[in-house]
């Protein structure tokens, strides 16, 4: 889109100046954790302000609507909406601001709706309040609202609530919400994080399509330079909370000069970056205080090109997993969920195969099957040529030795009350595999192979950050020497540099012990750079199957399509006037009634290992 | 729904019958309603006597089956203590005086609880969530049946403003209904509390201040219904509490109720109608947690109950 | 009370109340079917005997005018003619037959070990019975002036069944019962037809009130008019209030202290029998739990009481120095003998302090022991009922037959008592026997008294106290309370 | 933290509570300063106490607490209606309300958090099956289990405890096991099983020490209420046997000198209301220490 322009002559919607958050801490000391922030938003503009986790960026939006706790924080410097200034306005007068003049969304759809409270009245409460419609009317103006925002038959769900809604409906409840009484400055703290690709898409479309109606400015608050370099007029990048850098969204993504804004932008997985090669490779990274880069930059060297057919380390046939759906006065069956439903693929030693697809698509299942942490329907799952379904429970817990999982969440797959050193060393205890003074040993090597140092194993998972953590959790996972990982979302939570190590980590693992993956995400860019081959599902099948240049660069079928197109691509030059909007709300869902048929399924090969499903 | 309230009515029946199991064994093994009501003047052939007309000098297990087998036809068995009273009648006439106590006692427990703990809320760690924290712990270290005889001797001797006891006019329940609902007022206040600032800090609080809603708005419309939710439980778990309460309440009041009752009928070991008091209390305390069940899936829609 | 109605309006405004507070309620009206002397208290207001004590505890004619030994195993009784039953029924020869028969000989009923010396009730005509008894009885007059001998219509039970009855009854007493609301309230009315007269009250109401506290409460606010069993404590409060006022109210109860003399037990051995009862002092037991109030015995002696030995009443033996001696000779050293005491809860006032208190006396001798006060039904079915003292048991003991014999003849072999002591002597046996078909009071008295002394002396049973109970009266009411235990309303009459 | 070369003394064990920040709260200072002062009570009775608590003097019963008019210098807090000294009952009493309390609760413990632990997480038939047993013993109300079950097996201190203890579980049984419902979805119990840990091992090492804040927290207001409890046992005549002195037996005996002698409640009615505001102070406090949202 066009350079910003400085408009001189309209004074700015929002002008922040020197703003300064400090909350009280237990020991009644202040911290400070927003140090001198300015910026403005010019009338129909959108700012983004980018930055990790933690830098304040959230503390910056809640600052300006007052919306920290009083008692325990402190707010310094200006803000002032349309030349109002909003840090001294009597608390009467800022909540008729608020809702009003400027609104705001959340992070969370799931939790930002009261959940006792229908969707239409929690709308309407805003009209009210601020427009002092009656109930009737605002009724009918919430129904035009819910419209707006493309949710199907709203007349009908104005009396439903929020649990009914899915994420990316939720979400759009909370701009319908926030658009209520048109207000001048919309502020989006994160509103696509919790989404998927596919949904976070439609959201944007639909901010960007209301901001062009309505003619109002947005601030925008992600970590996800893909989405900066979508939505972003200016962008404020956000560093420890200070700003270290700010200007438009093209000069910074072209020309920047803070180290910190270069390691982010390096870290940022880019989809088709990765064009015209078929092996993985390891992210440049670059070290936000030096603007150097960090490590050699070697791509992961050739030799990970496909292996000969040799054995394949895991086999997975026609493997079906259903939930059955128990309902009724005797819980008898009234259907069942078809979580992962014909699934069939094979990993190679030292091989990267990734599951992606939309959430609800049975990915996990497929890698909790495999496992038998839930016991699948049919088929069969061979590990080194054992076939795991067959096993009693000892012989299944001797042969997770050879196969291990890494959890999406690093903060939930550690035990908080057990020591670093003790959660690494308990697999290796509990098979017996070395003697109590040999663990130790072990325990740390294993540390130090994921890059921590010995002393950490005295520490609690509470003390490490997120990235450090998913560290340990890999560690543990190496600790009995697994033929296999998988590795379910394994990414996903972590920021964007973080996730960049990780995937470098996990690459050098698979390089010097080859290891075989199973890396399961919705991150098609992530993906892109760490997978061997690639295996797209839909509604617990594999729609499309084969090497990850073939189906990246020749996507086959039309979802496998849809899910590249939501991507977005970090580079505002790039910036694409969107793809019609969907309006269907919701991921077609799995569940079937009980005399389901599951229709015959046939592939058609397009390439070498590359399979599209028919149909 | 109505599936839902069927399902666990008949899941009812095995506890119940597993109650009537236990207190049956451990009645009959602690005591022999004989010679207690003979007292310390019988004589060995006169027990001896009696309790073969009673049926007590059978084996456990048949006096078990014959009193089962009553159950089953209805019948509650009689009171051994009342002249051979039909014991369900006499429980029965007793259940107004503590259901209206138990009703009045939640009424106290709801009228104090309500406002004090969203106080409390509200001014987190300040006086007064202080003084509504000092005030519970009071009602939660103090005896009910204390409670009682300091209300009688201050608001019916001293001051002369209510009857000492029994049930005769409308205010008696004043004092006995407050002596027995302050625990539970202190209970529900602490728990009211606790959960209104695990709501107040909920992100769609947070949605409803960034709306511009002021603080009673969002006070009432937003937070009270969640903070309700486990209020709601707790009164229902509370039940089984508040009858084992009203014992002690209506012995201090001299309240005809079940809790007077079943003291003397446990005291005297008149079998039947110890039964018939916890096969109801049971029943009860069942269909009052069942009721919290079907009206929280009335006030959560996230709940269905099918 | 008699205030409280002033609200219900002119129509009631002269209706007289009475309201009398007891700790326990009824367990119905049928009178064989219960022990207790409080319940009597109550339904001595419905039901009349044969005859009746007055305030000092003399016989004196009631249903019956006149009666005279027949033989040795029978005795004539006249009945009152006029007397109307409570549904105006008159009360005829057949009623008493009927009434005395079914504890004679119907064994399943409570009252029958009371009654199992009568063989057959003659009706002679209309108001005329001869009561015949299997041996000579000398007790007789006592039998038919107590609990069991109520006398009921024959045609109503009939009718009713007496289950029927337990909750409706009917009798010839001065008041007739209205409703019973259990464990809350007896309402009577005065029954005005009453062969003596109709009685001062309109309503006579007990209520049951079980907490002490509560029940005074209620007496000094007014509330009752009489209020039974004033804890000590209480006394001063409610002669201060002004409103009502105590006189003291003795029990027949002793208490008593049963002693395991079984092989086995220490206490088989009399020295160390004789220390225990030495060891304690009564007087003091009872200043210090009973605040005074209480006569130390020596055996189950009360005033009162036919046939019994006075000697043996306000008189005690305490001499710690001695007892420790007789330990000695036992072979007993300080703290070498420990005993168990045992006793309920809450079934006698302030029956686990007595066991404090006799405990700390015991270890002054150098007695160790250990308490077990336990509630009282599972004390009576674990310890009492199965003769299972371990070492020295409280247990008090009432005497609904007003009579020596009464007091003694179960601490014969095999029966109660000694089946729980252990405690069995020939000589002792036959007096007791003796006395029980001897006529002749003054060579009753003797064989009695002689008896008396062996169980004192045996110390099979140490004896404790008389207890006296307190009763609160309001100050609006003129009664005076007699010494049966008995709260016989008719006598009451309203002050001023 | 040692700078490890393999230090292998410095082994990493399950340390529950090291992760816990313990800093105080002046309330929570205060509960444990007042908690500590009944535990010294308890473990030095015949040493403070200036009588022996049992025996009568009838000279001085129902004497008033020294400072009093009548009161007697000797007898700080009075004496009781047998004459006994108030201060030496109190103190001796604080070994009974702690003994209760704290073993009744301990026993309750055991039973309610295995029912609780085995429940929650291995769920189906035997979840069924346990809930079952806690419905039916929350069924029927407690006062009434209570006198029936002591009525059969005496009234013995220890017991009492263990009947306490044995009724009193449910609570936690049901608090367990819908915390190891929860905490049995967290990712880390999953990687426990990817690992091959055998259940049982599972439960204890990784559930347990999770579930233990919130135990801890209603096992310190369980505490408070046992100790009235015991006291309504009292009150209803099924109390702890004498001479042992207990707070419970104290407030039931006074209780009917409300109006003529109010020392002999108060005092262990005060007793009672300071431990259990000091409990519930602790209590408030680690519940505070163990909810990480409790204080943001
Ligand atoms: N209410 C609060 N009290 C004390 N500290 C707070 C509070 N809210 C936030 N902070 C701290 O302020 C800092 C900035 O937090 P903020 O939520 O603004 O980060 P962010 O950039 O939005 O991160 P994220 O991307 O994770 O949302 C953090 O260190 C956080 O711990
Ligand atoms: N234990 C279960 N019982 C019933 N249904 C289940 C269960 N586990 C998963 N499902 C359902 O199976 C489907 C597939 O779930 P799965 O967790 O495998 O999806 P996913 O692709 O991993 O999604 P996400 O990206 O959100 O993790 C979903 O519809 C889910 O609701
Ligand atoms: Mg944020
Ligand atoms: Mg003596």
């Amino acid at each position: 889109m066009s350079a910003p322009a400085k408009d001189l002559v309209e004074t700015p919607v929002l002008a922040v100046e020197g703003l300064s958050t400090a909350f009280r801490q237990q020991d009644g000391s202040l911290r400070t954790v927003v140090e001198d922030v300015s910026f403005t938003i010019g009338p129909r503009r959108t700012l983004a302000v980018v930055g990790e986790s933690g830098s304040g960026k959230s503390v910056t939006a809640l600052s300006i609507m007052r919306l920290l706790p009083g008692r325990k924080s402190r707010i310094g410097g200006s803000v002032r909406l349309n030349g109002e200034e909003l840090t001294t306005l009597p608390m009467d007068a800022m909540r008729r601001i608020r809702g009003n003049d400027v609104a705001m969304i959340f992070q969370e759809p799931m939790t930002s709706l009261n959940p006792l409270l229908t969707i239409g009245y929690q709308i309407a409460e805003v009209l009210i309040r601020h427009r002092g419609m009656s109930f009737a009317a605002a009724r009918a103006e919430t129904v035009r609202l819910l419209e707006k925002v493309r949710i199907p038959e709203a007349r009908s769900r104005f009396d439903e609530y929020p649990h009914r809604f899915s994420g990316g409906m939720r979400q759009r409840v909370m701009i319908a919400m926030a658009l209520a009484c048109r207000p001048k400055l919309l502020i989006a703290d994160e509103p696509t994080t919790a989404l998927d690709v596919t949904i976070q898409a439609q959201t944007l479309d639909l901010i960007k399509s209301l901001q062009d109606e309505e003619g109002m400015s947005v601030l925008f608050i992600t970590h996800d330079m893909g989405v900066v370099a979508e939505v972003a007029d200016e962008t404020v990048v956000m560093y420890q909370g200070k700003t270290v850098e700010m200007g438009a969204t093209a000069d910074i993504f072209a020309n920047p000069r803070h180290p910190y804004t270069r390691a982010l932008l390096s870290a940022v997985p880019k989809l088709g970056s990765m064009k015209g090669t078929s092996a993985p490779s390891r992210f440049p990274l670059i070290d936000p205080a030096t603007g150097r880069q960090r490590e050699n930059q070697s791509p992961v060297p050739a030799d990970s090109e496909m292996r000969p057919r040799a054995q394949p380390v895991l086999e997975v046939k026609n493997l079906t997993t259903r939930f059955p759906i128990r309902k009724g006065l005797f819980g008898g069956l009234r259907g069942r969920v078809h979580a992962v439903e014909s699934v069939s693929f094979s990993v190679q030693p030292g091989e990267t195969l990734s599951l992606v697809g939309e959430s609800g698509c049975g990915k996990s299942t497929t890698g909790r099957s495999i496992l038998r942490l839930v016991d699948p329907t049919a088929g069969s799952v061979t590990v080194d040529g054992k076939d795991i379904r067959a096993m009693k429970p000892a012989e299944l817990r001797r042969a997770r030795r050879g196969m291990q999982m890494i959890f999406q969440d690093p903060f939930a797959s550690l035990d908080p009350r057990a020591t670093v050193g003790s959660a690494i060393a308990e697999p290796m205890l509990t098979h017996g595999a070395a003697s109590r003074s040999g663990v130790r040993q072990r325990v740390v090597e294993l540390l130090h192979r994921v890059g921590l140092s010995a002393e950490t194993a005295q520490r609690f998972p509470h003390e490490f950050s997120g990235g450090q953590r998913q560290r340990i959790c890999i560690a543990r996972a190496l600790a009995l020497e697994p033929k296999i990982i998988i590795a379910d979302e394994a990414v996903s939570a972590l920021d964007v540099s973080i996730k960049a190590q990780i995937v470098n980590l996990m690459l050098d693992l698979q390089q010097s012990l080859g290891i075989a993956y199973v890396f399961i995400s919705h991150d098609m860019a992530v993906v892109e750079r760490i997978s061997h081959r690639v295996a797209v599902m839909y509604l617990g099948r594999i729609v499309e199957i084969g090497p990850r240049a073939a189906v990246f660069e020749n996507p086959q079928h039309p979802y496998t399509r849809k899910l590249l197109a939501a991507v977005p691509a970090a580079d505002p030059s790039r910036r694409t006037m969107r793809r019609a909007s969907g309006t269907e709300a919701d991921i077609p869902s799995a569940i079937r009634p009980v005399d389901y048929r599951v229709p015959e399924l046939a592939f058609r090969e397009v390439g070498e290992g590359h399979l599209v499903l028919q149909g | 729904m109505i599936g839902y309230v069927v399902r666990r009515v008949l899941q009812m029946i095995p506890v119940l019958f597993g109650i009537t199991l236990v207190v049956f064994v451990l009645l009959r093994a602690s005591g022999d309603p004989v010679s207690l009501m003979l007292g310390e003047e019988a004589s060995e052939a006169q027990i001896a006597q009696l309790r073969e007309a009673y049926g007590l000098d059978r084996p456990l297990y048949e006096q078990y089956a014959v009193y089962m087998g009553d159950l089953l036809t209805g019948d509650f068995g009689r009171s051994i203590r009342y002249n051979n009273q039909p014991a369900l009648e006499v429980v029965l006439e007793r259940l107004p005086a503590t259901a209206s106590l138990a009703a009045m006692a939640l009424v106290y427990a709801i009228l104090i609880s309500l406002p004090a703990g969203i106080i409390a809320a509200l001014y987190r760690r300040r006086i007064p969530d202080q003084i509504a924290s000092f005030l519970s712990v009071l009602g939660q270290a103090m005896p009910n049946f204390w409670l009682g005889i300091m209300l009688i001797l201050v608001f019916a001797i001293w001051f002369g403003w209510f009857p000492v006891s029994g049930r005769e006019d409308a205010y008696a329940v004043v004092l006995p209904g407050l002596a027995l609902g302050a625990s539970l007022a202190a209970v529900l206040t602490r728990l009211l509390r606790s959960s209104m600032i695990e709501v107040l800090s909920q992100d769609y609080i947070r949605t409803a201040r960034a709306k511009g809603i002021g603080p009673t708005a969002v006070m009432l419309r937003h937070a009270i219904r969640n903070a309700l939710l486990s209020y709601l439980t707790v009164i229902g778990l509370e039940a089984s509490s508040l009858m084992a309460g009203a014992v002690v309440t209506e012995q201090v009041f001299a309240w005809p109720g079940i809790g007077l009752l079943a003291i003397q009928a446990i005291n005297s070991r008149d079998m039947a109608v110890v039964q018939t008091i916890v096969i109801l209390a049971a029943l009860i305390v069942m269909l009052v947690n069942l009721l919290v069940d079907v009206l929280y899936s009335l006030i959560d829609p996230r709940i269905q109950h099918v | 009370a008699a205030m409280a109605l002033a609200f219900a309006g002119p129509a009631y405004a002269q209706e007289r109340e009475l309201v009398i507070a007891q700790g326990i309620d009824t367990s119905g009206f049928d009178p064989h079917a219960h022990t207790t002397a409080a319940i009597e208290a109550i339904h001595v207001n419905i039901f009349d005997y044969l005859l009746m004590r007055d305030g000092k505890g003399e016989l004196q004619p009631a249903l019956a005018t006149e009666w005279e030994q027949v033989s040795d195993t029978a005795m004539r009784f006249r009945l009152r003619e006029g007397v109307l039953f409570h549904d105006g029924t008159p009360l005829t020869a057949a009623d008493v037959k009927f009434s005395l028969e079914r504890p004679a000989l119907d064994e399943s009923v409570i009252q029958h070990s009371f009654y199992d010396t009568i063989r057959e009730v003659e009706v002679v005509n209309d108001h005329e019975v001869i009561i015949h008894t299997d041996g000579p009885d000398p007790i007789l007059l006592n039998r038919v002036s107590r609990i069991g001998s109520g006398i009921v219509p024959k045609a109503y039970v009939d009718k009713v069944g007496w289950d029927g009855f337990a909750q409706k009854p009917i009798g010839t007493g001065p008041f007739r019962m209205v409703e019973w609301r259990r464990d809350d309230r007896i309402i009577m009315e005065a029954f005005k037809e009453h062969w003596r007269g109709a009685p001062a009250w309109d309503r006579l109401i007990h209520r049951t009130i079980p907490e002490d506290s509560t029940r005074v409460g209620e007496l000094v606010s007014g509330g009752v008019d009489i209020a039974t069993n004033i804890p000590s404590q209480d006394i001063e409060r409610v002669k201060a209030s002004g409103i009502a006022t105590t006189a003291p109210w003795p029990s027949f109860r002793v208490m008593t202290l049963f002693v395991n003399t079984k092989e086995g037990s220490p206490l088989a051995d009399p020295k160390v029998r004789e220390a225990v009862d030495l060891a304690i002092d009564n007087k003091a037991l009872i200043d210090t739990v009973f605040n005074g109030l209480g006569t130390p015995v020596r055996a189950a002696v009360t005033p009162g009481l036919s046939a019994v030995p006075m000697e043996y009443h306000n008189t005690f033996l305490y001499d710690p120095e001695r007892a420790v001696a007789l330990l000695k000779e036992a072979g007993y050293g300080p703290n070498e003998l420990t005993l168990k005491l045992q006793g309920p809860s809450g079934r006698y006032p302030l029956d686990v302090e007595m066991l404090e208190i006799i405990s700390v006396m015991l270890n002054a001798v150098g007695i160790n022991t250990e308490i077990e006060a336990l509630e009282w039904s599972s004390y009576n079915s674990r310890i009492w009922e199965p003769n299972k003292i371990e070492h020295l048991a409280l247990i008090g003991h009432a005497n609904s037959l007003q009579d020596g014999y009464h007091a003694v003849q179960r601490a014969r072999c095999g029966l109660e008592f000694s089946n729980k002591t252990g405690w069995c002597d020939k000589r002792f046996d036959e007096v007791v026997g003796q006395s029980a078909v001897t006529v002749d009071p003054e060579k009753r008295s003797a064989l009695l008294a002689e008896a008396f002394k062996l169980l004192t002396d045996s110390r099979s049973i140490i004896f404790l106290m008389q207890l006296e109970n307190t009763i609160g009266i309001g100050k609006d009411v003129d009664w005076r309370p007699s010494p049966d235990e008995q709260l016989w309303m008719y006598a009451a009459k309203p002050k001023g | 933290m040692s700078d490890l070369e393999l230090a292998p003394s410095a082994g990493w064990r399950l340390r529950p509570f090291a992760a816990l920040d313990l800093r105080l709260s002046p309330l929570a200072a205060v509960g444990i300063v007042i908690l500590l002062a009944f535990v010294a009570m308890a473990l030095f009775a015949p040493l403070l106490a200036p009588f022996d608590p049992a025996i009568p003097s009838l000279r001085a019963r129902l004497a008033p607490p020294s400072w009093l008019e009548g009161g007697v210098a000797q007898h700080v807090l009075g004496t009781d209606h047998l004459g006994r000294d108030m201060l030496s009952r109190l103190i001796f009493g604080s070994r009974i309300a702690l003994l209760v309390g704290f073993l009744g609760v301990a026993v309750a413990l055991m039973i309610g958090v295995c029912v609780g632990l085995v429940s929650g997480y291995f769920g189906g038939k035997l979840d069924a099956a346990l809930m079952g047993a806690v419905n039916t013993l929350l069924a029927i109300p407690n006062t009434l289990l209570y006198l029936t079950v002591l009525a059969v097996f005496g009234q013995s201190l220890l017991l009492l405890i263990l009947i306490i203890g044995c009724i009193n579980w449910t609570t936690f049984a049901r608090v367990v096991r819908g915390e190891v419902l929860t905490i049995k979805r967290r990712e880390f119990i999953e990687a426990s099983r990817t690992i091959g840990q055998r259940p049982v091992v599972t439960m204890f090492k990784h559930v347990l020490p999770n579930v233990l804040g919130s135990i801890i927290v209603i096992a310190t207001m369980n505490v408070a209420m046992l100790i009235i409890l015991e006291a309504s046992l009292s009150f209803l005549g099924f109390g702890v046997q004498p001479p042992t002195v207990t707070w419970g037996r104290m407030l039931a005996d006074g209780r009917g000198y409300v109006a003529t002698a109010w020392w002999l409640a108060a005092f262990p009615g005060l007793m009672i209301t300071l431990l259990t505001l000091s409990l519930i102070f602790i209590g408030d406090w680690l519940r505070d220490r163990f909810d990480p949202r409790s204080d943001s």
